[in-house]
């Protein structure tokens, strides 16, 4: 028993030892752009990680081959080669942050770009802050991130436009619609983005026609796969409209069994994840429906010579057309590249995380679908953009591919809210400053 | 009125496949006293089998009947093979250690297994309706529901008529029951307690995959459906009682009741619903409903 | 066993936490940071090998962690204490009292009920936690930075006051729990493993050990949840989630049992493999984890600590050996 | 001097059967009494109810004319009934010592702390007097498992009786002791109890050992008690031999309806 215990220290001080030494320490090399990926690669999110993960694949190796077309034809960023790293973000934050911080430390990235849950970026940002990391979170959609969690960001950045977007959006879209709609329900998973989801809808709804009924407000758990009893419920008392945030399996799961049980001829289905569905369900989709991407991605893109070829090669590589998830990876690592060329000012080399950072507060900069974005908001550290809705109305047999009719694009100005404004403040007020 | 009669057919519904779910769970439990968490795995790769038997035999322009029979029969062969590998391999080891342990161990499989699926799929969500569409739909109390899902509850009311049966009605239930009661004696009298519990860990596995592969053509296949099953069924089987086939009926009704009337009537309490269910019927029969109580002896 | 000598468990707390604290500095922070992970998970996992002496396996730790982890944060947030001592301090008792209500329920369960009723339980709270807005839905909560008895790092030095921070309280909760499991009362608890009947008749009531127990276990769980807390300066509702009452059990199997410093080698364990298997197989980490775990079981059932016996007693046998072969060598 | 137990009309029923069929039953102070009757009598039911591991379903027991009934063991243990068991019930994974810690950790302290420790020098020397003193000092390191069955019934006993009680009420003692041995350990036993003047209930079926040790003899059958008296009478009863200690063909249909129908 004793000597057991004296062992005991021993070993432990001889681990800690040992890990200190494992740490990879090699020599910085000046050449290349260390970039740390964090996707959903596993579970549930992986319906929307993996194709992340293929995006900034795709792109950091044909930014390495210089094969992109222009305004990104230079090889890598800034002529450095990028090596990605990648690393799979489920596990929760715990998990996520001990990984950020080996990224940051034992395999020495540059930067990070990823992290698809709000909960994840909640939980990192503070840290990217005090370890003064540059920091993407590619696709979170929570406008609290830089509004309550870190309120003056300097290391942290979001290059997509946050979640109110797509909200405000689905309402205005919705309404031009069916004007003389009477009543919206909702059903949407139960967690943050759901939930906040539901919420800011409602709210835009409410300030775009205030005698609007919601007669059912459903949230089911992450996960779900038999939809029967929900249905049901949203059969019995049919609304004009049903929202929906779904995605990933939960999203194609509802979609089948509501189609099939007639509830998408009761109420016009609204889904504002819902070019995901189409990219898993082709043909099965439900026709007439009103369908949004999380951005103007996918069927919304503008035909650009950089949007057409990262169709094309995603298509080539992946045997898909690229889904919104990697239309969102592609754009962050755009959006750096940009930046640290424009900060670079054409001289070769790395450069100081700061100078990026600075080059990258209010840029706007070219995307893959076309449609640019602006880092306008938080002190240039969050992103605004257009976004488009549009009717899925069939499928194209010949050309097999989804046909989406009546494509609205909302401006950036329009569906975001201006500078130094709270979201749900703005949509109170009744979008006071948008332009549209 | 209407709210009522869709109460109870979801309710029906969804206790059907809640069953089908747990059964296995159940059965294994009671024969080999495991909680056996991989459960979860063996749904979602009876899923995937399920997925690819049925788009091959779409593709080969089968019939529905012969759509499901490939599913059935593809996630049964799957099954088999998985659960005679895990028993051999991993659980014939770790029979009479502690039940954490082999708790532990049957979580490390789901872990694998899980992955695995995500591997051979590429972690794309994929579907095959087919089968349930073709099966057409049919009105109650002015609803519309999918044959497939109604005829779901005859299927799983006859799993468990024909698991009831098999365990009291022939002589291999019976060797079956002999083995739970006491399986040094059932050895003493000659049955061939490993074989038994071989056979019934096998069994307990395809019905899980078939759990699975009746569920694809209702959903979305994608990565992590086993995690939640585990839990629910976990909570089915344990409402009902543990190692009891009834019990998993009688759980499983009460569980998706309990589901469907939150859902219709009270939404914002639905993702609770089942645990609380788990913790009320707990706090009152601390053995689960139908599960039979050991007395203790001096 | 002798009397009044020293005890080596105390030792070799007091060793480890000393080396911690003097080498924490030359140690990258993504390794304290695990550390610290590690100190509440061992923590949590301390509680659940003190039930699993006792018999009782709970899959419901997680629970506590959850009212430890929230505690602090609710604290911090609303009532603006900054304290890391008093909010450890707080939060541990929080999670001790709501053991201690929960147990009058749990005294009475035993063997897969006991562990599914404590299952349950904590799912229930993940839920509710998923949609009280006041808890911050399933996003959670975010912490500040914390002080430590006046004290106020910032910057780099933030986090390695929070490691050492993490170290001594892990230290003197084990401490204290070593003395308990040594304690009359202590040399109850796996007795009602071995038998209730005995210690009823022994005039003492074994619901009243299990409740114990598990009030200990929940204040411990508390204290780990905290640290988590404090730790990640963030808690979400999967601090409830019942996979992270798995990870406790597996960090006692993984472990062993023979004494508290057990969980703590369990936990630094299980932090690392995640880590690397992440690290190695970005996409395939579950199938390592798995596989990992699975050989654990498989090869070593007894947990880690068996296999520190095994060496040391291997080094031992050598040892013998030497001067043995030492004298023959001379005898030639 | 008052009655130390007293039954009083105990009945307990499991479902359709009845273990004991209203036993009134009297023991004194310093009493030395023997229990007889076939398997299935009602012995180990009566010594269950009476050290409160049973409640009775009908009845009351009186403990130092106090009544008990339905107190659970470990307050009637406080009040000083002691019990072995049939089957030695040990901590089978610790040392006898530290089973003898245990015991007197719970029964001489009346309350284990949390604050002292328990492999106390003072404890563990107490444990071994004890231990000694019932012959089984040699023993104190095996772990429980492992060790014989007659010292695992001395251990058993020790371990209950370690607080002086009142009334000890001893199990089939003598079960799993080789035949040779049974006299002297008996004896042994019954000779600590009466030195200290504690009122012995035991059970035994080697009827010599009753005839011997037992000032008083009780003959149960079939839930109730069909005889109760000095040693030499119950032995001479009529129905104790047609049922208990006669000849094996047991009893005729007759005398089992009699008793059965109560």
């Amino acid at each position: 028993m004793k000597t057991k215990l004296r062992l005991w220290a021993a070993s432990t001080a001889a681990m800690l030892v040992c890990l200190t030494s494992i740490h990879a320490d090699p020599a910085v090399a000046e050449d290349k752009l260390k970039i740390g990926l964090v996707f959903f690669l596993s579970g549930p999110g992986a319906a929307y990680g993996s194709h992340a993960r293929d995006g900034a694949k795709l792109i950091a190796e044909a930014l390495n081959a210089a094969k992109v077309p222009a305004p990104y034809d230079k090889a890598g960023i800034n002529g450095l080669r990028i090596e990605p790293v990648f690393v799979d973000e489920a596990g929760g934050a715990q998990k996520q942050l001990a990984e950020y911080r080996r990224l940051v430390e034992s395999e020495k990235v540059d930067m990070v770009i990823g992290y698809n849950s709000s909960a994840d970026c909640n939980a990192i940002a503070p840290v990217a802050e005090e370890l003064q990391v540059l920091t993407d979170f590619f696709h979170c959609g929570n406008p609290q991130l830089f509004e309550d969690i870190v309120t003056a960001p300097e290391y942290s950045v979001r290059t997509a436009p946050t979640g109110t977007m797509d909200q405000v959006a689905a309402a205005k879209y919705l309404l031009e619609k069916m004007p003389a709609i009477k009543s919206v329900s909702g059903i949407n998973q139960d967690y943050s983005w759901g939930q906040d989801s539901w919420t800011e809808f409602k709210a835009a709804m409410s300030a775009l026609k205030p005698d609007i009924q919601y007669p059912a407000g459903l949230f089911t758990k992450l996960g779900t796969s038999d939809y029967g009893a929900e249905i049901s419920a949203l059969l019995s008392s049919p609304a004009d409209a049903l929202f929906s945030s779904f995605w990933g399996g939960d999203a194609d799961a509802f979609a089948l069994q509501a189609s099939t049980r007639g509830l998408t001829e009761k109420s016009k289905f609204v889904l504002t994840m819902g070019t995901g569905i189409i990219d898993d369900l082709g043909e099965k989709t439900i026709v007439g429906s009103i369908f949004g991407a999380r951005g103007p991605h996918g069927y919304f893109a503008r035909k650009t010579p950089l949007a057409d070829w990262f169709k094309a090669e995603y298509l080539k590589t992946y045997h898909r057309v690229p889904p919104f998830g990697a239309y969102a990876a592609a754009q962050g690592i755009f959006g750096i590249k940009a930046a640290y060329e424009k900060a670079a000012a054409g001289l070769a080399g790395k450069l100081k995380t700061e100078a990026v950072i600075a080059a990258l507060k209010g840029l706007t900069f070219e995307t893959a679908s076309g449609f640019p974005i602006t880092m306008a908001n938080n002190n240039g550290h969050q992103a605004i953009q257009a976004t488009a809705y549009g009717v899925y109305a069939g499928w194209d047999k010949a050309k097999n591919e989804a046909i989406v009719t009546d494509i609205k694009v909302y401006p950036a100005e329009c569906v975001n809210p201006p500078n130094g404004v709270r979201a749900v403040d703005w949509i109170k007020s009744g979008f006071k400053g948008a332009k549209c | 009125m209407g709210t009522l009669s869709a109460i109870i057919v979801d309710a029906a519904s969804f206790s059907a496949w809640l069953f089908l779910v747990a059964v296995g769970l159940t059965l294994i439990f009671g024969v080999l006293r495991l909680l056996n968490i991989a459960h979860g795995a063996f749904y979602s790769v009876g899923a995937y089998a399920a997925i690819y038997a049925i788009g091959a035999s779409v593709a080969l322009g089968w019939g529905t009947a012969l759509q499901l029979a490939a599913a059935l029969g593809a996630a049964s062969v799957i099954g088999a093979l998985i659960g005679l590998l895990v028993e051999r391999c991993v659980l014939l080891r770790l029979y009479g250690h502690p039940e954490p342990l082999v708790l532990i161990a049957t979580y490390a499989l789901f872990l694998v297994l899980d992955d695995l699926t995500k591997m051979i799929s590429g972690g794309r969500s994929l579907y095959a309706a087919q089968p349930r569409d073709n099966l057409g739909q049919i009105a109650i109390g002015g609803l519309q529901y999918p044959t497939y899902d109604i005829a779901l509850i005859g299927v799983s009311l006859m799993v468990a008529a024909a698991a009831w049966y098999t365990l009291n009605r022939t002589r291999l239930g019976r060797c079956v029951t002999a083995v739970v009661f006491d399986s040094e004696i059932s050895a003493a009298m000659g049955i061939h307690v490993g074989r038994i519990k071989t056979g019934t860990f096998i069994v307990g596995s395809v019905l899980g995959c078939i759990a699975g592969a009746l569920t694809a053509p209702k959903i979305a296949v994608s990565p992590g459906i086993g995690v939640e099953v585990i839990v629910i069924a976990f909570a089915v089987v344990v409402v009902g009682g543990l190692g009891s086939i009834p019990g998993a009926l009688l759980g499983a009704a009460i569980v998706g009741l309990a589901r469907a009337v939150t859902a219709h009537l009270m939404p914002e309490v639905e993702v609770f619903a089942v645990y609380f269910a788990m913790v009320a019927v707990l706090a009152v029969r601390p053995h689960g409903l139908l599960a039979p109580v050991a007395a203790r002896r001096i | 066993m002798k009397g009044h000598r020293m005890d080596w468990t105390i030792a070799a707390l007091l060793a480890v936490a000393i080396v911690a604290t003097v080498g924490a500095a030359g140690v990258p922070s993504w390794i304290r940071y695990l550390g610290q992970l590690s100190t509440s998970t061992a923590l949590a996992s301390v509680g659940v090998m003190i039930l699993l002496r006792a018999g009782l396996l709970s899959f419901g730790q997680s629970l506590f962690y959850f009212v430890g982890g929230y505690a602090v944060a609710l604290i911090a947030r609303y009532g603006g204490v900054t304290d890391a001592l008093a909010l450890v301090m707080v939060a541990a008792i929080a999670a001790g009292l709501a053991a201690a209500i929960i147990g009058q329920l749990l005294a009475g369960y035993r063997g897969i009920f006991f562990s599914m009723l404590t299952l349950a339980l904590s799912m229930v709270m993940f839920s509710v936690a998923t949609k009280v807005r006041l808890f911050g839905g399933s996003d959670g909560l975010n912490i500040g930075l914390m002080s430590y008895l006046g004290y106020r790092p910032r910057g780099p030095d933030a986090q390695w006051a929070s490691f050492v921070f993490c170290i001594w309280v892990w230290t003197a909760l084990a401490i204290m729990t070593h003395a308990f499991l040594r304690s009359r009362f202590g040399a109850l608890i796996p007795a009602v493993a071995d038998n209730e009947i005995r210690i009823e008749y022994l005039g003492y009531s074994v619901r009243k050990v299990v409740w114990v127990a598990y009030g200990i276990a929940g204040m411990l769980a508390g204290a780990g949840g905290a640290l988590a807390g404090l730790s990640a300066r963030h808690v979400d509702p999967q601090f409830a989630y019942w996979t992270t009452a798995g990870d406790f059990i597996f960090v006692v199997l993984l472990s062993g049992q023979a004494s508290v410093l057990s969980p703590a080698l369990g936990a630094f364990f299980l932090e690392i493999l995640r880590s690397y298997a992440s690290a190695l197989f970005p996409d395939q980490w579950q199938t390592a984890f798995g596989a990992m775990m699975l050989a654990i079981v498989l090869f070593l059932p007894a947990g880690l600590d068996r296999l520190i016996v095994l060496i040391w007693s291997a080094v031992r046998k050598i040892r013998a050996l030497r001067p043995h072969t030492l004298e023959r060598g001379r005898s030639s | 001097m008052t009655d130390l137990l007293q039954c009083i009309g105990v009945q307990r029923r499991f479902g359709d059967f009845l273990a004991a069929k209203g036993i009134d039953l009297t023991v004194r102070h310093g009493e030395i009494v023997g229990i007889i009757g076939a398997n299935g009598a009602g012995k180990t039911t009566l010594f269950n109810i009476i050290s409160g591991y049973l409640k009775p379903t009908d009845g009351r027991i009186m403990f130092r004319g106090m009544d008990v009934t339905g107190l659970p063991p470990r307050f009637l243990v406080r009040q000083g009934i002691a019990r072995s068991f049939q089957v030695p019930q040990l901590f089978g994974r610790s040392t006898a010592r530290e089973n003898m810690m245990i015991a007197l950790s719970l029964l001489a302290e009346r309350r284990p702390s949390i604050l002292r420790r328990f492999s106390e020098r003072g404890l563990i020397d107490q444990a071994e007097r004890v231990l000694s003193a019932y012959g089984i000092g040699e023993h104190a390191d095996a772990v429980v498992a492992n060790i014989p069955q007659g010292v695992r019934k001395l251990l058993d006993i020790a371990m209950a009786t370690c607080a002086d009680p009142a009334l000890v009420l001893l199990d089939e003692p003598t079960s799993g002791v080789s035949s040779d041995e049974k006299n002297q350990f008996v004896s042994g036993l019954i000779e600590r109890f009466r030195k200290a003047s504690t009122a012995v209930i035991f059970i035994e079926h080697d009827m010599d050992i009753v005839r011997e040790h037992a000032s008083r003899v009780i003959a149960l059958y079939e839930g109730r008690i069909i005889a109760d008296g000095a040693a030499d009478v119950i032995f001479a009863d009529e129905d104790v031999i047609r049922f208990i200690t006669g000849a094996a063909g047991g009893a005729s249909p007759q005398v089992k309806d009699r008793y059965a129908s109560a």
